[in-house]
């Protein structure tokens, strides 16, 4: 029973070097402010004991000290925050050319689809040395996709996006749970991340794959007739959809935004809310007439649009050097039965 | 004076009249702060043995010694009782109506009816939440995040919603009573320099419960109509934000905790001033910081909503004020130890109970500044560590505290002497039997062990079974005070006015007082914590209790 | 803080001099609490305590106001299509009856403090029937609602309706619902607020009635003005949130 | 509230009339086209009305406490706190 016993976490993504480093320094801080605070209290205890005959000595405070001991603590917490804040912008700010990968949390597993088309419940195999960015939605109630290995959580919401990246560092079958509670068998809702080697990948990729996400995105592109308003020439009703993902977009109100996956999202189940500039506000809603997994082909269907000059399939695996923490031997922890 | 007092029975609040009426319909702050006290603990031992029957599933992996919904019910009801029913009212309302109106000089609070109203809509709340859990109870959580809640669950969560409603009236009555009986009925004399640090800590706990109970009580309302009338204001399905419930919910949540942790602040001011026969060092800062404990607290709210989706640079925002909300409980935390610097220091129960405060606030106050920090946060939250974090401050914080002030305040609300080596034993239980419990929750934490888990992968046993068998010697470390109040109300020794020689106009009473609380209007010419005069006054004898 | 001047509560016997003595014929002045020195301080706490309360329900509608601001500018199209529906003169002339049973209640406190019995319940009984007016006028335009399909929940419709200032553009039926959400509970808890304030003027009518209040004596009546003071204004945001959004043509 | 916190009743027509002129004004204002404007106007009337409500109706302007004052205000400032901070997430949501 006590065969597995970990004490700290594995160390298998690129985040999880910055994030333990900012755990060890605060364990550190805390630590001896704890053992201050301790020692402080016990040797006051123990020495100014109450002796017959010696009375308390009145003192009644000290404005120096006061500020002395409100700033420092301020300082130090300031350097915990721009610390904290680095760290959590570099994992919020996922690599550009990583792959992509599809989510769709459902009350109580995880429907995972790779860019490539492969489907996979409860299983995510990804490549060790590659960057993979989650594109989230849920279909029911609030999940959260968390990788203790990787030191990754984000919250998975229904009706919107929610985006998160990991760079796998070492081979090995690593924790999913779900962390935000979602009813009956939110303990149930967990799995886990297989990290292989690329060659290992490959062979797992070639088998059992249904063509890429985005050549199903436009089977359905074709089959609801988008294609007869968003034709690739300028003379369909719609706005001609080259090139136009991760572009600013001139709205008819004159707002400009970005034309993310949640722009693209909105676009299908809601047209009237975001009409681009010089186009009438035609286009029927979708709002129930798409699923989850065909929303996320077309959007990924439209965004292969957008990098037709790249091969599209396959995005090629950049060569990235280690990150600092993956170098080291890999930590303590077996691998996860 | 620490003489006995052979004379006759002298007529007190509690023998002056008897009877179910001269209790139930009583306008006396006294006894209505002992109304609460009964029913406070009742939810306390309710909330304790849901704790309990979490732990015990928490032995093993595997999900075996209740059903899945249970357990999540389990979880639910143990955070909205204790939280809503056990910690939020309880020393506001049982040591804060007892002893507000005599640290001041008054006779009762402004409002004694309202105060009397108060504790009957806890009532009222209590019996509807009873009523909830034995019909089917609650499975959000006590957090009650939509969509879950509004649209994904049938459990009775309209009624759970309209106790916490009707309870959190009473908290807001009885803030509302506090800071008007502060402002309007101190005696003469008694400046605002001059009053105890107990009095500004429940001062600071009034301002949030008058400006944030109302919030959680229109989005408990938006919720209740939401789910019987569908007027979908949360619900995604019609282009609701679930985000909006969270803004809306931590608006009040998170200044709740300080609701919960502030009064315990302001008890262990008391008791280690009175037992370093010192005044606090550095009285106006310890006072002001509560004051902005209350204020900062409303800044941060956000910081439970880090992974939740609000955007990056809302984070950037919440971290940075949540860092600023710790500087004053650090100031408070230096304060008190350099309190203890050249004091004349006796180690009774409430001294215990003070220690094991400040070590156990110290390291809940810590994990917390792991908590704010942005990058940790996402890996923490939402795990064991977030769960342990809370549990040092609101168990080792505000449940310490609030013993050591029962202690403390024991002999002038009943009477009666609590036997002295009983307590010290239960102070060492409770401090062991929490650490063993809750530390290794940290570490559970940190290897990624999510909350709310029924079942868990086995690695993670081996921390889980230590926690639940330092549940069960805090569990009875938690009884045995009960049970020696108990005994001490029928046995105890006959207490003296003021058995501590402790500051504070509470003493200069008979113990129990009057119901009017003084014979004549004290007038104050003293400052506050002068142990100075006191024990000046009375240099040869060491004034030993017990 | 007027502390000097406060004295320990006057023995049984003594009365304040000059206090007519009420109907009662007691000791003392019969409205003054055993556990208040004098009678000014029992007016400033009585004062302050419902000052304090209105702040708890500034809050209470305050968490509305947010959900509000957050949809209606996620939102704004389908909140002015839908503000467009509401009846604006009937929103104006409510406004207008609250405003009148506002200055009702100041002639009622002022009537009180100068001791004009007959201005006392004139007023007190115009205020209880503009709140009546203001309810009336609230019935009339939520069974407009009923007909026209707008209250949330399975039976809303809210098809091919224009937004203005984008003729052919539809507003999109469900956040037109979160819209009449929030209308409905924004007005709805006005509404309630208004019904225990009317309750609260009945009674002051029934004491005024039986000339409990004297200069000396008229708490209640300010404490009740404060609270339909309160009521009013917060109408006067309600107003101009809901019914103004984007009314030019 | 002793003698002279009551005004006369000239004022109190007087801030009556000027109310109701306000929701004539506030009506009128949301006929023209002000853009972004028209709220930010709407709000402010309706700010104007409720401070005279405040102030001469509710007796503030004659209260000799700064207490009451105090109470109203930090009442305004922590539902600011409550719009601001929750707009400060809804605003910048669009920016990352």
């Amino acid at each position: 029973m006590f065969d597995n016993f970990p004490l700290w976490p594995q160390r298998a993504s690129t985040m999880a070097g910055n994030v333990d480093a900012l755990y060890i320094f605060l364990v550190i801080v805390s630590g001896l402010m704890t053992l201050l605070i301790f020692t402080a209290v016990i040797f006051f205890a123990a020495r100014f004991r109450r002796r017959r005959g010696v009375p308390a000595e009145q003192i009644e405070g000290s404005t120096p000290l006061e500020l002395t001991w409100s700033v420092i603590p301020f300082v130090v917490f300031m350097v915990i925050f721009l610390w904290g804040a680095v760290v959590y912008f570099k994992g919020r700010t996922p690599p550009r050319d990583a792959t992509e990968v599809y989510v769709v949390a459902k009350q109580w597993m995880w429907k995972l689809e790779h860019a490539e088309g492969q489907r996979e419940i409860n299983e995510l195999h990804v490549p060790v040395g590659r960057d993979v960015k989650l594109i989230m939605t849920s279909q029911d109630v609030i999940h959260s996709f968390f990788v203790p290995a990787f030191r990754m959580k984000q919250d998975v919401l229904p009706g919107r996006y929610t985006v998160a990246w990991f760079h796998a560092t070492k081979p090995g079958t690593y924790h999913l749970f779900c962390a935000e509670y979602c009813g009956t068998q939110h303990s149930g809702m967990i799995g886990s991340i297989i990290v292989m080697e690329p060659a290992q990948y490959e062979a797992w990729m070639s088998g059992g794959s249904t063509g890429p996400l985005s050549a199903t995105g436009e089977k359905i592109f074709a089959e609801l007739g988008c294609s007869t308003c968003h034709r690739t020439d300028t003379q369909g009703r719609g706005p001609n959809l080259q090139g136009v993902f991760g572009k600013p977009v001139l709205l008819e109100d004159g707002r400009t935004v970005i034309a993310d996956e949640n722009y693209v999202r909105e676009s299908i189940l809601d047209p009237g809310a975001k009409i681009v500039n010089g186009f009438k506000p035609v286009m029927p809603t979708f709002q129930g007439l798409v699923s989850e997994e065909q929303l996320n082909a077309l959007v990924a269907y439209v965004k292969s649009l957008s990098n037709a000059g790249e091969s599209g399939v396959k995005a090629s695996p950049a060569v990235l050097v280690p990150a600092k923490g993956a170098g080291k031997a890999p930590a303590k922890g077996s691998q996860v039965q | 004076m620490a003489t006995e007092n052979p004379q006759p029975e002298r007529v007190n609040y509690l023998n002056k009249e008897y009877g179910v009426g001269s209790w139930l319909l009583t306008t006396d702050h006294k006894r209505i702060a002992l109304l609460y006290l009964i029913s406070i603990t009742f939810f306390f031992f309710i909330g304790g043995f849901f704790a309990l029957l979490i732990r015990l599933e928490l032995l093993t992996p595997a999900g075996d010694l209740v059903q899945a919904d249970t357990y999540n019910k389990l979880f639910t009801m143990h955070g909205m009782v204790m939280i809503f029913f056990f910690l939020i009212p309880s020393i506001p309302a049982v040591l804060g109506n007892f002893l507000v109106p005599m640290m001041i000089g008054a006779k009762d609070l402004a409002f004694p009816r309202i105060n009397l109203l108060s504790w009957y809509l806890y009532i009222i709340g209590g019996v509807m939440m009873l009523h909830c859990m034995l019909t089917g109870g609650v499975d959000t959580g006590w957090t009650f995040y939509t969509p879950f809640s509004t649209a994904y669950t049938n459990t009775k969560i309209v009624e759970a919603g309209l106790a916490i409603f009707v309870a959190g009236f009473s908290s807001i009555l009885t803030g509302l009573n506090f800071v008007v009986t502060i402002h309007r009925m101190r005696a003469p004399g008694m400046t605002w320099s001059r009053l105890p640090l107990f009095i500004w800590a429940h001062y600071a706990t009034s301002i949030i419960q008058i400006l944030g109970t109302p919030v959680v009580a229109i989005t408990i309302v938006l919720v209740a109509v939401e789910r019987t009338l569908h007027l979908g204001i949360f619900d995604p399905k019609l282009g609701g934000d679930p985000l909006l419930f969270q803004h809306l919910f931590w608006f009040y949540s998170h200044p709740a905790v300080y609701i919960m942790i502030l009064p315990s602040m302001g008890i262990v001011s008391e008791i280690i001033a009175c037992f370093s026969r010192k005044r606090i060092f550095g009285y106006s800062f310890v006072a002001l910081s509560s004051i902005a404990i209350a204020v900062f607290g409303f800044l941060v709210w956000a910081h439970h909503m880090f992974v939740a989706g609000i955007s990056v640079y809302a984070a950037l925002i919440f971290s940075l004020l949540s860092y600023a909300v710790a500087v004053p409980s650090a100031v408070k935390v230096f304060n008190w130890t350099a309190t203890l610097y050249k004091g004349s220091i006796h180690y009774d129960a409430p001294m215990l109970y003070a220690f094991g405060f400040l070590g156990l606030f110290t390291m809940g106050g810590l994990t917390g500044l792991f908590l704010a920090a942005l990058g940790i946060n996402v890996h923490v939250t939402d795990t064991y560590f977030v769960v342990a974090h809370f549990h040092y401050i609101m168990v080792g914080g505000a449940v310490m505290g609030y013993l050591g002030g029962m202690h403390f305040w024991w002999p002038k609300i009943s009477g009666k002497l609590y036997p002295e080596g009983w307590a010290r034993l239960a102070a060492l239980i409770v401090f062991i039997g929490f650490n063993l419990t809750f530390f290794p929750q940290f570490i559970l934490g940190y290897v990624g062990m999510p909350r709310r888990y029924y079942q868990y992968p086995p690695e993670f046993q081996v921390l889980n079974v230590l926690s639940t068998a330092g549940a069960t010697v805090l569990g009875v470390g938690y009884l045995l005070p009960m049970i020696y109040f108990l005994w001490s109300m029928r046995y105890g020794k006959p207490a003296p006015d003021n058995p501590w020689n402790a500051a504070g106009l509470e003493w200069k009473t008979a113990s129990p007082p009057p119901t009017f609380n003084f014979d004549e209007e004290p007038v104050v010419t003293w400052e506050a914590y002068n142990y100075e005069q006191l024990d000046g006054a009375r240099k040869e004898e060491v004034p030993v209790a017990g | 803080m007027a502390l000097a001047k406060r004295r320990f509560p006057l023995p049984d016997s003594q009365t304040i001099p000059g206090q007519t003595v009420a109907v009662h014929g007691e000791g003392h002045n019969p409205a003054l609490l055993h556990h208040f020195a004098e009678q000014q301080q029992q007016r400033d706490a009585a004062s302050l305590g419902m000052w304090i309360f209105l702040a708890t329900e500034v809050m209470f509608f305050g968490g509305l106001f947010c959900a509000y601001l957050i949809y209606r500018l996620k939102y704004f199209a389908e909140f002015s299509a839908a503000s467009k529906t509401l009846a604006l003169s009937l929103g104006a002339t409510n406004t207008a009856v609250l405003i009148c049973s506002s200055l009702t209640v100041v002639l009622a406190v002022y009537a009180a403090q100068h001791a004009k019995r007959s201005m006392l319940l004139g007023n007190l009984i115009l205020t209880i029937i503009l709140g009546f007016v203001f309810l009336g006028i609230k019935a009339v335009e939520y069974n407009e609602k009923f007909e026209k399909h707008h209250v949330p929940g399975p039976s809303f419709q809210f098809n091919e309706v224009n937004i203005p200032g984008h003729p052919g553009q539809y507003a999109n039926p469900s956040h037109a619902q979160i819209f009449f959400a929030l209308y409905f509970v924004m007005t709805g808890l006005h509404a309630l607020h208004m019904i225990i304030g009317i309750g609260i003027f009945v009674w002051l009518l029934t004491a005024a009635w039986k000339g409990r209040f004297t200069p000396q004596y008229n708490t209640p009546v300010e404490i009740g003005g404060l609270y339909w003071h309160f009521v009013d204004i917060i109408w006067i945001y309600l107003f101009p949130l809901l019914y103004l959004i984007d009314r030019h043509p | 509230m002793s003698e002279h916190s009551s005004s006369p009743l000239k004022t109190y027509v007087t801030i009556w009339l000027t109310l109701l002129a306000g929701t004539a004004l506030t009506v009128y204002a949301a006929t023209v086209d002000l853009g972004h404007f028209n709220a930010a106007v709407a709000l402010t009337i309706a700010s104007c009305k409720a401070l005279l409500v405040a102030l001469f109706f509710m007796h503030i302007r004659g209260a000799s406490e700064k207490l009451v004052k105090l109470v109203v205000i930090a009442t305004v400032f922590f539902l600011f706190i409550l719009l601001a901070l929750s707009m400060a997430d809804y605003g910048t949501r669009a920016w990352s």
